[in-house]
């Protein structure tokens, strides 16, 4: 066990990265050796840091290493507490299966986009979201911060042919860029007060700051994490940048890359800072606006990544909702119930990275195999692809939080959070419990009823093109990946328990809540909180609906076994019933988005064309669905139409007058001269 | 004597190019072995310096460690044009856009272009100094006017008008400061350790003003706003070695006198005067920068006000001292490799698209798959992307400033992604953007490509491991500086 | 574990799928009678359920196993809820599936299977029943939950059999919330199990139908779980309604008098709900769909409003 | 009353399959309306009034083919009507029950012989039972299908 948490294998991982990302570029020249070399040595070092990291979380107390460079204030420190060791095994799980799945997903890229390219950025991406996951030095977590988004960057843009996907990179690294931003405002504040960028110091020297500085560092690094995780309105370049990326890569931006958001988030909200009371308002009504707004969107989108990576946006909502019910425990010194708000994020965390994981892997088939990703062009794939329909069923019960999978648990605990921030608190306060139950409750029905389009119209009824009829299952391997997603996301449901009391951990070892009694008893066979205010049983639930569907069927069986069961065709009113006739996905979530079209502004358009010229018979109609964009108009355009201003202005400065060019040097060193006079 | 040798060098090849008759070889020939041979020259003098502290012939001519940072960047930018101008020149010959006279001519001023830098930097007179900066002007003057064309005769005209302006404003501020080396009863031969020891028997008030002309002045040849308007033509205009030259060294050069006076003048006791007033130059420079580079249509304008966005920098990192300093340095030293690389890189896109205008340019990761990938690697790290060392460099100037300046920090930060932006939106355009009519993929020549892989490996290698030597002139050039 | 305690669980678990279909029938039944109709009789649904299950059945042929295996599943979804959520003593706790969450979120899985099934045959019909049905399920969700927790909050626990055993000790002053509650729970109830308005149990006509319209493809024995987990569910829902916010009359004990007491006031108060909906269903009309987010926002509101007011 | 169905309502075929009790007191009914006049229809719907009240018997009408167990065709069977009717007969599930109503399904009634109708549900699927009738009226459709109730349930007593 201490050997496979020691600096050496840390450092042999990240080497094994490097040694992928270098061997495929130089593999570039054959497709297929640089896609075996990248996507294995990338297996073997996220199951290398699968290892290591669940020996550090097992481990208890936190490893710290570090190297020293030549540059002043920059220390290669790493240090693996239970919380990077939590987030490492995440990645480095989504990693390995990502991978695994690449190897036979990636064929189809041969002969079009260099697969050593590929090879390259996503063997730097997953070490680089590795190591901001563990480094612990302000600027080296910059730096690594920074490789990821850029390496992130080049995988979005990889498929560079198509115009829109350059775009939706460009937007991308813009927002980031400027998230980037934030943050080193917020570790700039951090420097002013304490002079060190190291975190350990950091947050030693914290302690006294005034409470003015403290929310300033919390606002940006909410700010600048927060366009990393996609919280609404700072989400507009996740639904455009993960669609755009090599499936197995979107599930690792939608499954991982995201959390690294969440991940300081919770290290510097709870681990170097001391949560305050608003801060854990903001994110609970940040965290229920997004999960709200982020389904939502999702439901009104028919670009099967597209609506994955908006459901993304509602995930990290319901993550926030968890972290955001820990501070305000935390700030009202309840920090056993800190504790249990907290391991229901990490939960979630933990959760959403598998099931959209497992999603995007699953979509990344369905568009292989169709080359589309028009949900309104699918339809039967069940009987083409049926593992991969049933994965992607098992994917979009876990996102809907349906029991007994480990979506349930997860948004069980956090529900049980904010229970108790209901009972704990004011009025005032209790109100936003409130309203934050509700949002999650309403987002829990939304998602379902969005991933039954999701699910109901790519895989079930019958094929809505011709292209769905050469659909094939993908490739064993990438089978395989899928299998192992599916198995992890039942084993998380049924092990809730033991998971359950490794989060608790993970949550008490932090700074601020170190020390605080566990929230409940958490065991493999039930999870009870409060002192049995709340008590549930994952593998109960599991054994009851077992049991219960496989008893009915026995009885159903044996009471009819004499009756026939014939097939027909689908019963038509008499007609000739076409796949036209089917619902489509604009019409399934048509009235949802009508009802909310308060809050959604959907824009419909309706295109009859006639036979006649009075227009009695219609020949045609088309109904086009989209939502108007509230956030370009009202934030973005403005910002770029006010930036658009001043260089029309600023570039007056430069008219190309030789006259003017010298007055400005004259004018410059009599106002300097005038204000030198002035001034003393 | 080396510093002897690095003097003579770039003069006798001036003139054996002078004497060159009809082949392109020999002053091919002479410019490599020049070039070599200075860079041989510099490297012993680094050595010498980072034994010894400082390297001297004579009373006149006297390297510190200030001064070798400095000469490092000239030495290493020169040695990359030199090649570079070799690719570039054939290039522009095979095309029969010049011919053998006016090449021997370009080769002839280069070299009296690099000897007038070298001597700027050696020299230990700041009399000597404002001669050499003085003679770089007139050497480039004919450079930028290469390609006789009436936007470069323009570009040239106002280069020369301009910098003669600035820099007589700049022999001003030298005098005042000469002044006080009366009162000091200093009568020997006036070098710059002799100014820093009588500067403080200086009036501040006096300093002061000094420190204005002399900002203004040299600040001019920087490329500070507002006395920048001379280089986004300039720089453009010029064959791309010499945009590399004049951004990467040049504009080093003038920055050296800014920061030699800028010590005598704290000596003086003007020194939060002179930080604030570097300040405000540089967020000025940040300011027209940044926005101008958000609706730039020329990509070598676009590097232009990249090198004025990165002087301005250097200005601020200065301006905060400190830590700030010591990054303005290194900012220096990467910037001028970095800066250099993407002038060579347009060069290539130049020779093969003949058109600066970024309109025209598409496609360059296809048709210049190399040139494609330089000017990507280029883009990342001046724009201060990690793991590049700019975005070291300037984390440490911000850092530098947090505890004193939060605002002008925020503001140089939101300036600095708006860069940014400006920039993507650019060279996404020129890199992944396809061609209506794809040209004939493939590089120039080994000469136009290795120059600037050279100097980008130098920048990526030092920003993850800062050599000992630079290390060391830096942090001893910025104590010199901070005071 | 006791023989008594043994015997009440199996009792507890067959209670729900044989009573059932009952009380289908006899709010069938009262609605007739309300229609000055005689009605059939209460134990029709029996006959038909009977008869169902004695029939072949055709399935489509584009239908997947998922079609199959839905009713099965969806039927054992409500077995295990029928176990889960208080009947007739209180004593018979259940501290592994009793969290209300549970049973609203295993209602969400029967109901996303129903509505995958409803796509699943591709007929024109089945897709807008689930299109329909995800909307009022979603919208329903806000107020069920908050309303539940209302209750949670009220007797100090989330379990729904304990909350049946604690409500009836809240001070009357506490009922208030309570009672806000159980409206925001009766509309929630109503979208759920389908009644007026949100969907007509009796209905034909595809522009007004929901449930039906998600089942029409079924037959024979899959029809007849398809029927039976619906009329489950409607006696979950009046059960939870009933001994939750009426716990009167539920037992204490395992102790055979009371509990057979606690059957026939369950019987009762049952009854009387159904009464209630059948009064409901004959005295108003069923809304337009796009009504009913009112509805159920009203829902909602009225829960929040009880849970601002626990104490 | 309604004794002998099989006599009083004469049919082609036997439905196939019929066990004795399933049918007791429960009919879902699917009516196709094969190119009606309208007029049966109208007796059809009164059957559902408070007066008729067909429900309290057991029998109901149904949306789908799928759920019904009668198939009950009105109208002379037009061409154009043809194959929906014999799709909705293969769409019921076994054991399936054909009643053809009123005179018009029975034989095409006024319209027998017209080019457009086929005269009669009988030429298109097996019909079992027919009830005369232009229209029947409630009554006599209630009692009709009383007796075939009856007569499901009895073909099963004379078997055992």
């Amino acid at each position: 066990m201490d050997f496979f948490s020691s600096s050496g294998v840390f450092y042999a991982l990240i080497a094994v990265f490097l040694a992928g990302a270098i061997g495929a570029l130089f593999l570039r020249r054959k497709d297929s050796a640089a896609n075996i070399w990248g996507n294995s040595l990338a297996a073997t070092g996220s199951l290398a840091g699968l290892l290591f990291a669940g020996a550090s979380l097992l481990h208890g107390s936190a490893t710290a290493f570090s190297l020293g460079t030549s540059f002043p204030l920059l220390t290669l420190t790493f240090r693996l507490d239970r919380l990077s060791a939590f987030f490492m095994l995440t990645v480095c799980f989504v990693a390995l299966i990502c991978s695994v799945y690449a190897i036979g997903y990636v064929r189809h890229y041969y002969g079009k986009y260099s697969v050593g390219v590929l090879g390259f950025f996503y063997n730097i991406f997953i070490a680089s979201m590795i190591l901001v996951m563990t480094v612990h030095n302000a600027l080296f977590f910059l730096i690594v911060w920074e490789v990821m988004s850029l390496a992130s960057y080049f995988l979005v843009i990889y498929e560079s042919r198509q115009s829109a996907n350059i775009r939706a990179g460009s937007f991308y690294l813009i927002m980031t860029h400027t998230g980037t931003a934030f943050i080193i405002v917020s570790f700039l504040l951090m420097y002013k007060v304490t002079g060190s960028f190291d975190f350990e110091t950091i947050a030693a020297g914290l302690a006294g700051a005034s409470a003015l500085m403290k929310n300033a560092i919390f606002l940006t690094a909410l700010i600048g994490f927060g366009v990393k995780a996609g919280i609404i309105p700072l989400h507009t370049w996740l639904p455009g940048a993960h669609p755009a990326a090599p499936s197995h890569v979107s599930a690792l931006m939608s499954g991982v890359m995201i959390k690294t958001g969440i991940y300081m988030l919770m290290r510097i909200s709870l681990d170097i800072l001391t949560g305050s009371y608003w801060w854990g308002i903001a994110l609970l009504a940040i965290g229920a606006a997004s999960s709200l707004l982020g389904v939502l969107y999702a439901l009104s989108e028919h670009d099967l990544k597209r609506l994955l990576a908006y459901h993304s946006i509602e995930n990290i909502g319901i993550i926030l909702l968890g972290l955001g019910s820990a501070v305000v425990f935390s700030s009202a010194g309840m920090d056993t119930l800190a504790v249990l708000a907290l391991a229901a994020a990490l939960f979630h965390t933990l959760n959403h990275a598998t099931f959209k994981a497992l999603l995007f892997l699953g979509a990344g088939s369905v568009i292989a195999a169709t080359h589309t990703r028009n949900i309104e062009k699918y339809g039967g794939l069940i009987r083409y692809m049926p593992l991969t329909a049933l994965f992607f069923l098992i994917g979009a019960m876990a996102i809907s939080a349906l029991p007994p999978l480990n979506g349930f648990f997860s948004e069980w605990l956090t529900f049980q959070a904010m229970f108790q921030g209901v009972t704990a608190f004011g009025l005032t306060t209790r109100i936003v419990f409130i309203l934050a139950i509700g949002s999650l409750a309403f987002t829990g029905g939304l998602a379902a009823a969005c991933f039954v389009k999701a699910f109901g119209i790519t895989f079930l009824a019958r094929p809505r093109s011709e292209a769905i009829a050469a659909a094939r299952e993908p490739s064993v391997l990438s089978r395989l990946a899928m299998a192992g997603m599916s198995a992890a996301i039942i084993g998380l449901g049924l092990f809730s328990g033991v998971v359950m009391r490794l989060l608790e951990g993970v949550a008490g070892s932090l700074g601020s809540l170190r020390g605080a009694a566990p929230p409940g008893s958490a065991q493999f066979q039930s999870v009870s909180i409060e002192n049995g205010f709340a008590r549930i049983s994952m593998p109960v639930v599991f054994a009851g609906i077992a049991v219960a569907f496989i008893g009915v069927m026995a009885a159903v069986y044996s009471f009819t076994r004499k009756r026939k069961t014939i097939t027909g065709p689908t019963w038509d009113c008499g007609t000739r019933l076409t796949p036209r006739m089917e619902i489509t996905a604009t019409g399934f979530s048509r009235s949802i988005i009508t009802v909310m079209r308060g809050v959604l502004r959907p824009s419909s358009e309706t295109e009859i064309e006639y036979h006649d010229a009075n227009r009695y018979f219609p020949k045609f109609g088309t109904v086009t669905m989209g939502l108007r964009d509230i956030y370009q108009p009202f934030i973005y355009r403005p910002l770029r139409e006010l930036t658009a201003m001043i260089a029309r202005h600023v570039r007056k400065v430069q008219g190309g007058n030789v006259n003017a060019y010298i007055l400005y040097i004259f004018l410059t060193l009599i106002g300097l001269l005038i204000l030198l006079d002035v001034g003393s | 004597m080396t510093l002897l040798i690095l003097l003579a060098t770039p003069l006798a090849a001036a003139l054996a190019s002078l004497a060159a008759r009809k082949k392109l070889v020999m002053l091919e020939i002479t410019a490599a072995l020049a070039a070599l041979v200075e860079f041989g020259c510099v490297m012993g003098i680094i050595a010498t310096t980072f034994s010894s502290g400082s390297d001297r012939y004579g009373s006149f001519l006297a390297v510190d460690s200030l001064s070798a940072v400095i000469l490092i960047t000239v030495a290493l930018v020169g040695l990359g044009a030199s090649f570079y101008s070799i690719g570039y020149l054939r290039e522009e010959v095979r095309k029969q856009i010049i011919g053998f006279k006016r090449v021997r001519q370009y080769y002839v001023l280069l070299h009296l272009f690099l000897m007038a830098m070298f001597f700027a930097i050696l020299t230990s007179s700041p009399i000597g100094m404002w001669i050499a900066i003085e003679a770089t002007t007139l050497s480039t003057a004919f450079l930028i006017s290469f390609y006789n064309k009436p936007s470069s005769m323009e570009a040239a005209w106002k280069y020369l008008i301009i910098n003669s302006i600035g820099l007589l404003l700049g022999f001003f501020g030298t005098l005042l400061f000469l002044a006080s080396t009366a009162n000091a009863g200093v009568d020997q031969f006036i070098s710059w350790g002799a100014l820093t020891g009588s500067a403080a028997t200086m009036n501040p008030m006096l300093a002061k003003i000094a420190f204005i002309f002399v900002l203004i002045g040299y600040g001019t040849k920087v490329g500070l706003a507002p006395m920048h308007t001379w280089l986004p033509d300039a720089h453009s205009k010029a064959p791309s070695p010499i945009s590399a030259l004049l951004s990467g060294s040049l504009l080093n050069v003038a920055m050296l006198a800014v920061l030699k006076f800028k010590i005598v003048a704290d000596t003086a006791g003007a020194s939060a005067f002179s930080q604030d007033l570097m300040i405000y130059f540089g967020v000025g420079s940040l300011v027209i920068a940044a926005f101008i580079i958000l609706g730039q249509k020329n990509y070598k304008r676009l590097f232009a006000y990249s090198s004025i966005e990165h002087m301005g920098i250097v200005a601020i990192g200065v301006g905060f001292g400190g830590l700030g300093t010591f990054a303005a340095l290194l900012h220096m030293v990467y910037h001028s490799l970095v800066k250099s690389a993407l002038f060579f890189s347009a060069g290539n896109i130049f020779l093969k698209y003949s058109s600066t205008k970024i309109a025209k340019v598409r496609g360059i990761l296809t048709t210049l798959p190399v040139t494609g990938v330089i000017l990507l690697v280029g883009f990342l790290a001046i724009t201060g992307m990690p793991p590049f060392g700019i975005f070291i460099t300037e984390i440490y100037i911000l850092s530098a400033g947090v505890a004193g300046h939060l605002p002008i920090v925020l503001a140089v930060l939101l300036l600095l992604v708006l860069v940014f932006a400006g920039f993507l939106r650019h060279i996404v355009a020129m890199a992944f953007d396809r061609q209506s009519e794809p040209l004939p993929a493939g590089e120039t020549s080994f000469f136009t490509i290795a120059p600037a892989i050279l100097l980008l490996a130098v920048f990526i290698a030092a920003g993850f491991y800062l050599p000992a030597p630079l290390e060391r002139f830096v942090t001893v050039a910025s104590s010199l500086i901070n005071g | 574990m006791t023989a008594a305690r043994l015997t009440l669980w199996i009792v507890q678990i067959m209670l729900v799928p044989l009573l059932s279909p009952f009380f289908i029938g006899f709010t069938r039944r009262i609605k007739a009678r309300l229609q000055n109709r005689a009605g059939a009789t209460s134990f029709q649904p029996y006959r038909d359920m009977w008869k169902l299950l004695h029939k072949d059945e055709v399935i489509s042929e584009d239908a997947s196993w998922l079609f199959r295996a839905a009713p099965y599943l969806i039927f054992a979804t409500t077995l295990v809820i029928g176990a889960s959520i208080p009947m007739l003593s209180t004593a018979l706790t259940n501290s592994f599936t009793g969290d209300f969450l549970v049973v609203v979120y295993l209602v969400a899985l029967g109901t996303f299977f129903l509505a995958l099934a409803g796509i699943d045959a591709g007929g024109g019909f089945g897709g807008f029943g689930s299109s329909r049905e995800m909307l009022v399920a979603a919208l329903a969700e806000g107020g069920l939950v908050l309303s539940l927790l209302t209750l949670a909050l009220a007797s100090r626990t989330t379990n729904l059999i304990a909350i049946a055993g604690n409500i009836g000790s809240v001070p009357l002053a506490g009922y208030a919330p309570v009672a806000l509650a159980f409206i925001s729970f009766f509309i929630a109830m109503l979208a759920e199990t389908s009644r007026y308005p949100f969907d007509n149990p009796a209905t034909h006509l595809e522009l007004t139908m929901i449930h039906e319209a998600m089942i029409l493809e079924y037959s024979g024995k899959r029809l007849a779980l398809m029927e039976w987990a619906a009329a489950n569910k409607y006696l979950i829902f009046l059960a939870l309604g009933a001994n939750l916010f009426f716990p009167r009359g539920i037992a204490g004990t395992l102790e055979a008098g009371p509990v057979m007491l606690a059957l026939l006031v369950l019987l009762l108060k049952v009854g009387l709900f159904s009464a209630v909906i059948a009064v409901i269903e004959s005295s108003i009309a069923k809304l337009r769909i796009f009504r009913l987010p009112d509805l159920l926002f009203t829902s909602f509101v009225l829960s929040v409003i009880a849970l601002g007011l626990v104490s | 009353m309604f004794a002998d169905a099989r006599e009083k309502f004469p049919a082609g075929s036997h439905p196939a399959n019929v066990n004795g009790r399933m049918f007791r007191r429960s009919l879902a009914i699917r009516l196709v309306t094969a190119g009606s006049t309208n007029a049966c229809e109208q007796e059809l719907v009164a059957l559902g009034n408070s007066y008729y009240d067909v429900e309290r018997f057991g029998v109901c009408f149904v949306a789908s083919p799928r759920h019904a167990d009668v198939l009950m065709v009105t109208g002379p069977v037009t061409r154009n009507m043809r194959d929906a009717l014999l799709k909705t007969y293969e769409a019921l599930p076994t054991p399936r029950i054909v009643v053809a109503l009123g005179d018009d399904a029975i034989d095409g009634g006024l319209f027998r012989g017209s080019y457009a109708v086929l005269d009669g549900a009988r030429s298109v699927i097996p019909v079992d039972y027919e009830i005369p009738g232009d229209p029947p009226t409630p009554t006599l459709i209630i009692g009709a299908l009383m007796s075939i109730l009856a007569d499901l349930s009895g073909m099963q007593a004379q078997k055992t």
